[in-house]
């Protein structure tokens, strides 16, 4: 049986799963950085992750949990990324803070708050390939899930094929925020590195919560 | 990859550490990294800045008397993050407050907020001017807008000595706002680069090819083209700086009233015929000190052709990209102040005149 | 070949022009090509040099106040010819006469002598000094003897403060041997290079593979091993340096007496505990400033290690090899004349400080 | 029938046909310069002897036209070539000074002469594989043809040939002056581009003399 609600535990199992993922993808996510960005997206996401997960506090506060990674991404990662996801995690935080337990609808709240800091704090909005075209329809999945009263496991696996697929959708796109919009019509045909970290760590989500 | 380093993952500290060797007036701090100058500032404005490795001498080799107070270099090519920026305000800055000059790329405008934010938590009044020159890039709504290039360089420098001079925080953000509309640059690479965690360079960049309109940061540029004389590729660049039409955007900064950050409305100047200008031939790295001279003299002759006069000039490494093969142009208007500001003494690693 | 110029037969002049446009206390002359000082040296002792160019920004760039009164830039990688040196000295030399501070390499030196026989011929007084400091090469009997390359630089600094203080030509001669015995250099290549005439690269040097003991003519050196990292790099620079022993040969010199050339025994020191040195970490040409930082960390380290203290220092680019990327090391020992005439003050394009 | 005597025609006839072998073979000539030297010895040649080509002055005296060879390539080779081949042309000026006509005599002992001071010049000796390993065995086969009577015409071919030879033995040598001799013995096994550029020049006079 998977959980119905989501613990500090599973936090911190996530944030371990992420930083793993994150590790032996390094190489791929710079690559994806290389024709549109400056080739370092994954050394970056490395770095923040390992960081983050060095930094996991104990205790049974998913808040508490959540700001320490978002306070070690904001100081290990630099670029754009760490603002970026530092924010996310931010407003993840800020949800979280009283709503134990965790349950579908805090988690959706917390999805879609999170991503609209994010998109404040970038001024951006999806379709302009960047990690916001995973990150929104992650959330908009997990409402649905809670909509439909699923449950937080089904939620998590349905936002993270929200963010897979929203990674793949900017192949095609024409960059507008980001170093890859210098580049103009020349960014399209590649996907972009933030959109697809997102995507990992949002499987690594839902892998952790299904027990995998 | 050739290089002259030990450890990949490492390299930003080493060479921190040899550069706090050589440098007697240069402290270098750890955890997290920043450099400052040993004199504080604590009886004026204080001015950092900071950006990611790998554009030495760019920020570390400006830091000394008559410029910078302080900077922070991130990873290579990676904005730094707020942490450092918070410690190195708080080294250096006193009661007068502190200026931060952030090139505009989107890491290092957040980062810089961010550390902005927790510098004024913690009783330090900061401003942050954008300096966003790079006239490749047309548009600012649908792309993250200008790099800053260049006249980050002569902000800097300006400011600094502005600084010295007694000039008060917000007197300070208006001449640095001031030198960001006034000064234009763009750049060109002939070979991409490669970061020491990478290994391998950052794009392909075929022979007898080359990019235009590119970054610092061993991106691609706007476009790719053949590669042409140095005249040419010279006369591209000088000529869509000269020729640039006055570009409006919206800057964030800082409202103390409103206590946020606001986009200002920020509108650069187009060249005029009979204008004094500051230029800058800056090698990316790679590129011999002489070929920049070629470049240099195509520049002279296409600026006076548009009446435009250079009266001070640097030609050489400033800001680079490792060891890419390439170079950028900057020119930046003067007038009484900037060059007054200018031609002040200056001691720093990178740059010194007049001491 | 990815390089910005125009006309690869041409390289040389263009280069020239753009130099005497960007610096204005330097006039750039043609047919015979050499740069001079605005201000002469009437009033004492001249000092010219001179070499190949493609060494950016040695000669030129360290032609000025308290240096240089002239640079004979010859082709790339391609001695000057005398008619270059004549011209220079003719225009810069007062009764007092002429220094010329020669690399000793054959074509440098024999183009040399025959500038200082014509000159003699026109009433000039001409002393020629051959700077030899490469230690990478033991022998002088069986080899053209050791090559010129860091140590020149330090006694163009040296003898220009000197001639500003009044140093007569026999004294100032005097001084420039001193320099000479009491500097060491070694350098190494991780890439090769290529002139503009040749478009391809002076030699193969595949990844991997470095050359150690070079000159600064694109040429391997004495050997090549696999790459080493910066600090075993250093290391084994760095103890040749600290670890020669002394060197006797023979340097030809202008005897007034005999009215010819005459091989002067030389013999340098060897460093020792307790010596206090000027150290230089060159780049040569293609390798980022902050690679260079790292050697001057762990060079610091080695020659403490030696009781060899560093109490003053050039990092970064000073007598390159066009594109090539590699380093040098230079160390000079001081005593209280060297030290006092290295602080003078120096306006130089490529070299400034105290004014 | 060729000449038995060298007149100032054929000085001429020669620095021109010089430098178009030269010229011709300047990739070359650059090429052995790479492993062992610094790649520009057939740009110094060309670049000289097309100099010495345009400054060739009219009239009978064979001495002027060799002087005014020297001097261009004084003023326009630079490097060692420079001023060691202004050398060498310097010497034979001055010995073909009231050497009129130049006979075969004559002309061995100007070629001895300027090899002599070419040495002194270089302080070189055969077999330090550098340009005197080509001239200095020219010289000698030409003072055996005179030694045994022989023509202006024999005796340059004669001197072409042993240059030749001369130039070729330079490949197994230990290099002992100019560049190649910081190489120690790893200048072995090439062939020194000195002694290929003299060997190419004194051919240029056999075919001069021939009628080629
Ligand atoms: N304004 C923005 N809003 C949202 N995401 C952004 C923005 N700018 C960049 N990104 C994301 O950041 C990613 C790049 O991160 P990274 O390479 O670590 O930083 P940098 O671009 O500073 O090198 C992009 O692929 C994109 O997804
Ligand atoms: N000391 C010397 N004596 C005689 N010939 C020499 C001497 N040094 C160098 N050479 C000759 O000069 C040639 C190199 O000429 P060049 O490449 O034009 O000059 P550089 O070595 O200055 O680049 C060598 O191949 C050698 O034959
Ligand atoms: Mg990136
Ligand atoms: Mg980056
Ligand atoms: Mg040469
Ligand atoms: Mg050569």
């Amino acid at each position: 049986m998977t959980q119905s609600v989501l613990t500090a535990d599973t936090l911190r199992d996530w944030i371990r799963k992420a930083a793993d993922v994150l590790s032996e993808n390094r190489a791929y996510l710079t690559d994806l950085d290389s024709p549109i960005g400056d080739a370092d997206h994954g050394n970056n996401m490395q770095r923040g992750f390992n960081a983050a997960s060095a930094a996991l506090p104990p205790g049974e506060d998913p808040a508490a949990v959540a700001k320490a990674v978002a306070m070690a991404l904001i100081s290990k990662v630099g670029g754009a990324a760490g603002p970026l996801y530092g924010t996310y995690f931010l407003a993840l935080a800020k949800r979280f803070e009283g709503a134990a337990p965790l349950d579908i609808d805090a988690l959706a709240s917390a999805l879609e708050e999170a991503v609209a800091a994010v998109k404040k704090r970038g001024k951006a909005e999806t379709g302009m390939k960047t990690m916001i075209d995973a990150l929104d329809p992650a959330a908009v999945a997990c409402r649905m899930e809670a909509t439909q009263g699923g449950t937080v496991s089904l939620a998590v696996q349905a936002a993270a094929k929200a963010a897979e697929a929203g990674a793949s959708a900017t192949v095609p796109m024409l960059a507008q925020r980001g170093r890859a919009s210098y580049l103009g019509d020349r960014s399209k045909g590649h996907q972009d590195p933030g959109a697809t970290s997102s995507a990992m760590i949002l499987r690594a989500l839902a892998d952790v919560v299904a027990g995998r | 990859m050739k290089k002259l380093i030990n450890n990949a993952e490492d390299v930003t500290v080493e060479q921190l550490h040899g550069f706090g060797l050589a440098h007697e007036d240069i402290e270098v701090h750890s955890d997290p990294t920043f450099v400052s100058a040993v004199d504080g500032a604590q009886d004026r404005v204080a001015v950092i800045s900071g950006g990611g490795s790998g554009h030495e001498p760019l920020h570390g080799g400006f830091v000394g008397l008559g410029m910078l107070d302080a900077a922070c270099p991130g990873q290579v090519f990676t904005s730094p993050t707020p942490d450092q920026m918070v410690a190195a305000g708080k080294r250096v800055a006193g009661d007068r407050g502190l200026l931060q000059i952030v090139k505009n790329y989107t890491g290092d405008v957040l980062n810089f907020q961010m550390a902005a934010d927790m510098l004024r938590e913690d009783g330090i009044e900061v401003r942050n001017i954008v300096i966003d020159d790079d006239v490749a890039l047309k548009d600012s709504l649908y792309t993250a807008g200008r790099r800053g290039l260049g006249t980050t360089l002569i902000a800097e420098k300006v400011c600094g000595a502005a600084a010295r001079e007694g000039y008060d925080l917000d007197r300070l953000a208006a001449l640095c706002r001031k030198v960001n509309i006034f000064g234009k640059s763009m750049g060109m690479a002939l070979t991409s680069c490669t970061t020491p965690q990478n290994g391998k360079p950052s794009f392909d960049l075929p022979e007898g090819e080359m990019e235009i309109g590119i970054g610092i940061h061993g991106e691609p540029g706007v476009a790719r083209t053949k590669i042409k004389s140095a005249d040419a590729v010279t006369e591209i660049l000088a000529n869509h700086i000269l020729e640039d039409e006055a570009y409006t955007r919206a800057l964030p900064e800082w409202d103390r009233a409103q206590q946020d950050w606001v986009d200002v409305e920020v509108k650069d100047i187009t060249f005029q015929s009979g204008d004094q200008v500051i230029a800058i031939v800056n090698g990316m790295g790679g590129t011999p000190l002489s070929e920049l001279y070629t470049v240099y003299a195509k520049l002279a002759e296409v600026a006076g052709r548009h009446g435009v006069k250079i009266i001070r000039n640097l030609v050489g490494n400033y800001i680079t990209s490792l060891e890419m093969a390439g170079m950028s142009i900057t020119l930046v208007k003067t007038d009484e102040e900037i060059l007054r500001l200018y031609d002040a003494p200056v001691n720093t690693p990178a740059l010194r005149w007049g001491c």
